[in-house]
């Protein structure tokens, strides 16, 4: 281990141990349980956002189509939950009793094949994990052996992400169309919807979170993270050094797309239904952006970011609807313009340097500041 | 603008007339000793549930999309609902209380509906909300209404398939807009084969399921094609050509959007002349304000089936129009939906006056047989499955941007969001 | 006639023409091993595609490379290191973000799948490893730093270095000496002839004096074909190349 | 499906679809050529394209009302007058963002697509503020609204043919522009070595600031084009910028010949998909089909192979 290493692998679990006592203890304690849920529910993007870090920050690869991921992991909870809710005693009214009601709506009579497996809690819980991964695998097969990179690899992605919005919109009857799968009201038979519920699930979502970033420190700090860095340098060099570069390109695309799966599934279970509005263009970017602005280096940042956009967002369109649309251009502008490593590079820039000189008088005492910035780690 | 049930109805409409047709006598009774404060009841009475009421105010919510790609539908309705409040507390509010409105932006995103809408039941306790325009963000709140227990005035028509203690829904379901309208076009046209078209998602599909199965069962007619294009789609030179190769009678379309603009001009640019007798287009889906963007010159000549048409000849519309325009702006125009989101306001109003409660429960059980003979539509009533009694109309598409009135059922429609044999 | 098998690399016929522009033009040429091979020729003579097509880089249009009597035509760029072959680029390539220290790293060959890296751990084997290549190309006292950070002589023997670690049996150096001062020059050349034992190295070069001192034999390409080949005596006075070349 | 029709039906169906394809060809080319100048020539991914091109459907309309209350008479030619004002609107609001904005993510191409992304977000919003959040109907001159009928059947859209001859003579000056002139040897000086073009006193700077204001003022002419057959609102440019990007992609960046190429492929499986399948099925296949082919030639379809 190397000093320097050190030093940003110390700035980094410094900086983990501040995100989790911000997302378990501060946020719990000033909040309500109405504004609480809406934090777990920004948390969901989090998976998302450090998804990103790792695909975009590390390795280079952007892409604009997270929202996919996003989807595909939230539609298998849902999936499963409005299975659990379409009981038979449920449903008695419909003309097929037992399937989901837009299924009945739309003249089908049994529960098409691909639902079945929905019934097991177990399977669902691989699933949310799973198709994703299988999805993203198949996506960057594709790619990655055939070196697309760069903006074709985004516009391609940003192309798959309208396609399957335009699939399951119009395949209403098996997906519950632009209506999305609603009114999901419970889980194994605990009530989702009421507020203790929601505080449970904000606690496990938040520790989900921790779990990934830690998984995802893990994945950065071993010499595949550093192959990452690597290859988005040098592609090439890495090629001649005897790698696959496509296999490492793979991995993380996936290893992306799982985690966003899980945040997907959480949004599910916290707000309580699923829609094709979070699987298209608009919010796969809005993702992008909350990834960018906590510094798409950083994947602590990334916590912040998606935290700090939406809360701008929900409080900027309380006051000032009309200006929202505006703010939000400027921050994407101004996060490429003036701080390219967003928050985080603001940290490091600004923050730690004033650390630094206060460090050298009182050693020991920077830790402890209060300072909601994160920590930057390369 | 008053509401009633039945046995006062002769008074109150008296009141309004004093009310809105004179100024003086509006401002004169705002300085009157409070006429409503005699007549208001002890808050403790009327609100036991924690709703904000206060001595003097009640406070609602409304809930559109001022930002997204909604915001242009849903204008109109916050517009229609500001007005109904305005007017409402011009008469001295409801049980003498002045409304308030807390209005909350769903930027045309579904969660974002859902989470506002949960913002305003539990943060701010309003006693009703006015709001939500698509299906989409109508699922989404649902729950959170049923859960918290609200009361939701809900204005577009819509596809039916519900039927929820929390909702009014104040447009018309579609069974009520569709079945008059091809009875019309059947008997008056001599139509016989029809041609299905709209944007992809549910309210068009159900809509279409519908249509089908009266013409098909109901009319022993045919249906000769059915489509559907994704939302936003602009280019619809090969349906038309398709739609040429059939020849229908009739070209139902229930598009919506940008993708209307692009349906209509090119419709007319393929040479389907509207104005001519065959083929007839028929819609359900564009209002006066869809022309606005279409542009009257592109439309004219088609026939649009709903409740409600601005040029409608009573002096009930003709107040509302007016007062619409004096609020809004001269070159308002107003649909089928800003004229049922200006229902909701007075519905509620007279509901709570009914149970003489703000209580939700009180309020829902005293909706059932509500009427209202100063809607702008004419006559509504408040069926037992919270959907809305109401007349159907054609209308047929001027250049100028409206539409002539040309039919009128005799009957109110029943609503009947599950309709038997049309499923 | 000798078989190709006694070889450790023999080129045969290889041609590659992009819409129709032949850069390298029926090439054929052999290694043997710890054998210093250098290839020379003037701007465009199709020195760098030649490697590149080694390396698995371009694919030929037709011809072939037999390495240890594997087809490298056939293989995937990471199949073709695997087997043996390390290329080092014409411009430095190295990786700027990281320390020396993790450069060296990245090219020690082990956890080289997905898996591998993921379970890869910094053990005892390694970091002597890394040593002792970081004290073979001058580098020692720079482990910690990054790559960025070092002068441009020190990036090539660095990429050298990420090279050697893999212990490759045929070096592939596309102007290593470029941008080096004298004195540089002449460690590069010790450490060339270090090296060589167990293993070829093939050099494109342009400083003749560097060519000198290292070549065991010389190819002149010229137009994507072999000029001229043999000592570099002999190369020196084939009034070919002095046409086309030296005698600029 | 055929069975019950004449053969002389099916021959003005055929001729009508044909003709329809053209149409969406040239509604391609339209939107996609102003991007493949910016996005082939100078690597910047222009998310804000769609909103350039609404600028250019607002000032038709602001043109249109114009001519309607100030000079109903030459109302027939205010649609030429709007479309080259749309160009120069356009096209300076381009050059602006450029020296705003573009200019300093030269080296950083995924950062302009976030950058012009929100770019697109303030557009919008503008529109919104200055137009009001509703469509607005574009009144347009009486003659380029109907048809030319040539047989019972057959039946030739006037604005499609118009539309038809604006992008023939856009796709020809760009042509000119970009092979015969100073600016388009310059451009390309440019885009093959930048260093070299500013050596040799090329003003790289100007260059690229006309060039992207080039290709933003085509876009402005296309979505004044785009008047006649679509809608004009504010997020309405939001409609095209998949499609915009995928032609340009499938064509293969680099080449304009290859946008048009692109776009022919494009538009003609479309249309002809459309023709025998439902709506949303055919837009499915099409975005599929193109998708699947970028995969297996990431390059695109229509680049000549050239050393890597």
């Amino acid at each position: 281990m190397t000093p320097m290493l050190t030093s940003a692998r110390k700035t980094e679990l410094i900086g983990f141990v501040i995100v989790a006592a911000v997302i378990l203890l501060l946020l719990p304690a000033v909040t309500d349980a109405f504004r609480l849920n809406l934090v777990g529910k920004y948390l969901t993007y989090a998976f998302v956002a450090v998804g990103l870090v790792l695909c975009w920050g590390s390795a280079g690869i952007l892409s604009l189509g997270q929202g996919i991921f996003f989807g595909l992991g939230g539609y298998c909870m849902a999936m499963f939950l409005k299975l659990e809710a379409s009981t038979p005693e449920a449903t008695s009214i419909q003309s097929t009793p037992g399937i989901p009601d837009f299924m009945d709506w739309n003249q089908i009579t049994a529960l098409p094949w691909f639902w079945e497996p929905f019934h097991s809690f177990g399977f669902t819980l691989v699933a949310v994990v799973v198709v994703p991964a299988i999805l993203a695998f198949i996506i960057g097969f594709a790619m990655f052996t055939r070196r697309v990179g760069g903006v074709y690899f985004a516009i391609i992605t940003q192309a798959i992400a309208a396609i399957l919005t335009i699939l399951i919109i119009g395949q209403q009857g098996y997906t519950g169309g632009v209506n999305g799968i609603t009114d999901l009201r419970t889980l194994l038979g605990w009530d989702i919807r009421t507020d203790s519920a929601k505080t449970i699930l904000y606690f496990v979502n938040a520790f989900l979170l921790l779990a990934v970033i830690a998984l995802s420190m893990a994945v950065r700090s071993s010499k595949l993270g550093r192959i990452l860095v690597a290859l988005r340098d040098k592609e090439d060099r890495v090629r001649f050094s005897g790698y696959d570069v496509a296999a490492f390109k793979i991995f993380v695309f996936c290893f992306a797309a799982a985690i966003s799966g899980i945040g997907g599934a959480m949004f599910t279970l916290q707000v309580g239904f699923m829609s094709p509005s979070f699987v298209g263009i608009v919010p796969s970017i809005e993702m992008v952006i909350f990834c960018a602005v906590g510094g798409r280096h950083s994947l602590i940042g990334a916590v912040y970011g998606t935290l700090l956009v939406n809360w701008a967002k929900t409080s900027f369109s309380e006051s000032f609807p009309e200006l929202w649309l505006f703010a939000m251009g400027a921050l994407f502008i101004a996060v490429v313009m003036a701080f390219p490593n967003g928050l985080a590079g603001l940290y490091t820039s600004h923050v730690q340097p004033l650390f630094k000189r206060f460090g050298r008088k009182s050693a020991g005492r920077s830790a402890a500041s209060g300072t909601e910035t994160p920590a930057i780690a390369e | 603008m008053k509401t009633n049930d039945k046995g006062a109805a002769p008074r109150s409409m008296l009141r309004r007339k004093l009310m809105i047709g004179s100024a003086a006598l509006a401002l004169s009774l705002a300085m009157a000793p409070r006429p409503g404060l005699a007549q208001s009841p002890p808050t403790s009475e009327v609100n036991t549930t924690g709703l904000a009421v206060t001595d003097d105010t009640v406070t609602v919510g409304i809930l559109h999309s001022i930002t997204g790609t909604m915001a242009i539908s849903e204008t109109g309705s916050v517009q229609a609902e500001k007005l109904a409040i305005e007017q409402i507390n011009e008469m001295g509010g409801v049980l003498g209380r002045k409304i308030e409105y807390i209005q909350e932006d769903g930027a045309s995103d579904w969660p974002t509906f859902a989470e506002k809408a949960k913002k305003l039941l539990v943060q701010d306790k309003v006693a009703a909300v006015f709001g939500c325009w698509t299906s989409a963000s109508r699922k989404a709140v649902l729950p959170v209404f049923e859960q918290y227990n609200g009361m939701l005035y809900y204005p577009t028509f819509y596809e039916g398939l519900e039927e929820s203690p929390n909702v009014i829904y104040t447009g018309q379901e579609a069974t009520q807009q569709i079945i008059a309208g091809l009875n019309w076009v059947a008997e008056e046209k001599g139509a016989e084969t029809f041609y299905l078209l709209g944007s992809d998602y549910i309210w068009p599909r159900t809509s279409n399921k519908i249509a089908r199965k009266h013409i098909e069962d109901k009319l022993g007619l045919k249906v000769v094609g059915e489509e559907y294009y994704p939302l936003g789609h602009t280019q619809f030179n090969s349906v038309i050509n398709k739609i040429k190769l059939r020849k229908p009678d009739v070209i139902y379309a229930i598009v919506v959007g940008g993708s209307n603009v692009a349906f209509y001009k090119q419709l007319k640019a393929a040479g389907i002349d509207m104005t001519q007798e065959k083929p007839i287009v028929m819609t359900i889906s564009v209002t006066e304000d869809e022309i606005r963007g279409i542009g009257g010159e592109n439309i004219e000549g088609a026939y649009a089936t709903m409740k409600y048409f601005q040029s409608l000849e009573n002096e009930n519309n003709q107040e509302f129009v007016s007062a619409f325009k004096a609020m809004w702006g001269e070159d308002m125009v107003i649909g089928d939906v800003t004229q049922a989101a200006y229902l909701g306001p007075w519905l509620w109003k007279a509901a709570v006056e009914k149970a003489g409660s703000f209580d939700i429960d009180k309020v829902r059980e005293a909706s059932p047989g509500i009427e209202l003979t100063t809607a702008p539509e004419g006559y509504v009533r408040i069926h037992e499955n919270h959907h809305l009694w109401s007349k159907t109309r054609v209308g047929h598409a001027k250049a100028d941007g409206q539409y002539e009135v040309v039919y009128e059922t005799t009957d109110l429609m029943e609503p009947d969001p599950f309709p038997e044999g049309y499923q | 006639m000798t078989t190709n098998n006694d070889f450790l690399l023999s080129v045969e016929g290889l041609t590659v023409s992009f819409d129709g522009f032949k850069a390298v033009d029926d090439l054929s040429f052999y290694v043997d091993p710890n054998e210093i091979h250098v290839i020379i020729g003037p701007n465009g003579a199709g020195k760098t595609t030649a490697l590149d097509l080694i390396c698995g880089k371009t694919r030929a249009t037709s011809g072939s490379i037999r390495f240890r009597g594997k087809e490298l035509t056939e293989m995937k760029e990471h199949q073709i290191v695997h087997a043996g072959v390390g290329r080092k680029f014409q411009n430095p390539s190295i990786y700027e973000d990281l320390t020396v220290f993790e450069n060296l790293e990245i090219s020690f060959p082990r956890g080289r799948s997905v898996f591998g890296a993921l379970a890869f751990k910094r053990d005892k084997e390694v970091r002597e490893r890394v040593a002792e290549i970081a004290e073979m190309i001058f580098l020692e006292d720079h482990l910690e730093e990054r790559a960025e950070y070092l002068s441009h002589g020190q990036k090539q023997w660095l990429e050298i270095g990420m090279l050697l670690i893999q212990n490759p049996e045929l070096l592939m150096l596309d102007e290593p000496v470029a941008g080096m001062s004298v004195s540089e020059r002449v460690k590069t050349a010790e450490l060339l002839n270090r090296i060589i034992q167990g293993r070829a190295v093939i050099v494109i070069e342009h400083d003749m004096k560097f060519v000198e001192d290292i070549a065991h034999k010389v190819t002149v390409l010229h137009q994507g074909k072999v000029l001229s080949e043999g000592s570099m005596t002999h190369v020196k006075s084939d009034p070919k190349v002095v046409e086309v070349y030296l005698g600029h | 499906m055929f069975a019950d029709y004449t053969w002389s039906e099916l021959g003005s169906i055929f001729a009508m679809q044909g003709f329809a394809g053209l149409v969406l060809f040239s509604v391609f080319v339209l939107m996609a050529l102003g991007l493949a100048i910016i996005f082939g020539q100078m690597g910047v991914i222009n998310m804000a394209h769609g909103e350039f091109m609404i600028l250019g459907a607002y000032v038709t309309y602001m043109c249109s009302n114009f001519f309607q209350s100030a000079a109903p008479a030459l109302m027939p030619i205010s649609f030429f007058v709007a479309m080259v004002l749309a160009f120069f609107a356009s096209g300076a609001l381009g050059m602006l963002v450029e020296m705003g904005l573009i200019r300093f993510l030269y080296k950083r191409p995924l950062d302009t697509l976030l950058a012009t992304w929100g770019l697109s977000l303030i557009l919008q919003q503008t529109y919104r503020t200055i137009f009001g959040a509703r469509e607005v109907g574009v009144t347009l001159p009486d003659w380029m609204m109907g048809s030319l009928p040539l047989t019972d059947l057959v039946e030739i859209p006037i604005n499609g043919l118009i539309v038809m001859a604006i992008t023939l003579s856009i796709t020809v000056a760009v042509a000119i522009v970009m092979f015969r002139s100073r600016f388009g040897a310059q451009v390309r000086a440019v885009v093959q070595n930048r260093q070299m073009a500013g050596a040799v006193g090329i003003d790289t700077e100007k260059v690229d600031r006309f060039t992207f204001g080039l290709g933003c003022g085509i876009a402005g002419v296309a979505g004044s084009a785009f008047t006649m057959i679509g809608s004009t609102g504010p997020s309405s440019g939001q409609l095209y910028i998949v499609d915009t990007f995928l032609v340009v992609v499938f064509g293969g960046a680099t080449s304009l010949i290859g946008t048009v190429a692109s776009a022919f492929t494009i538009s003609q499986a479309q249309s002809t998909m459309e023709f025998f399948l439902s709506g949303s099925m055919a837009k499915v296949l099409t975005l599929l089909t193109v998708v699947g082919i970028l995969m297996l030639r990431p390059q695109g379809l229509f680049v000549l192979k050239v050393r890597r």
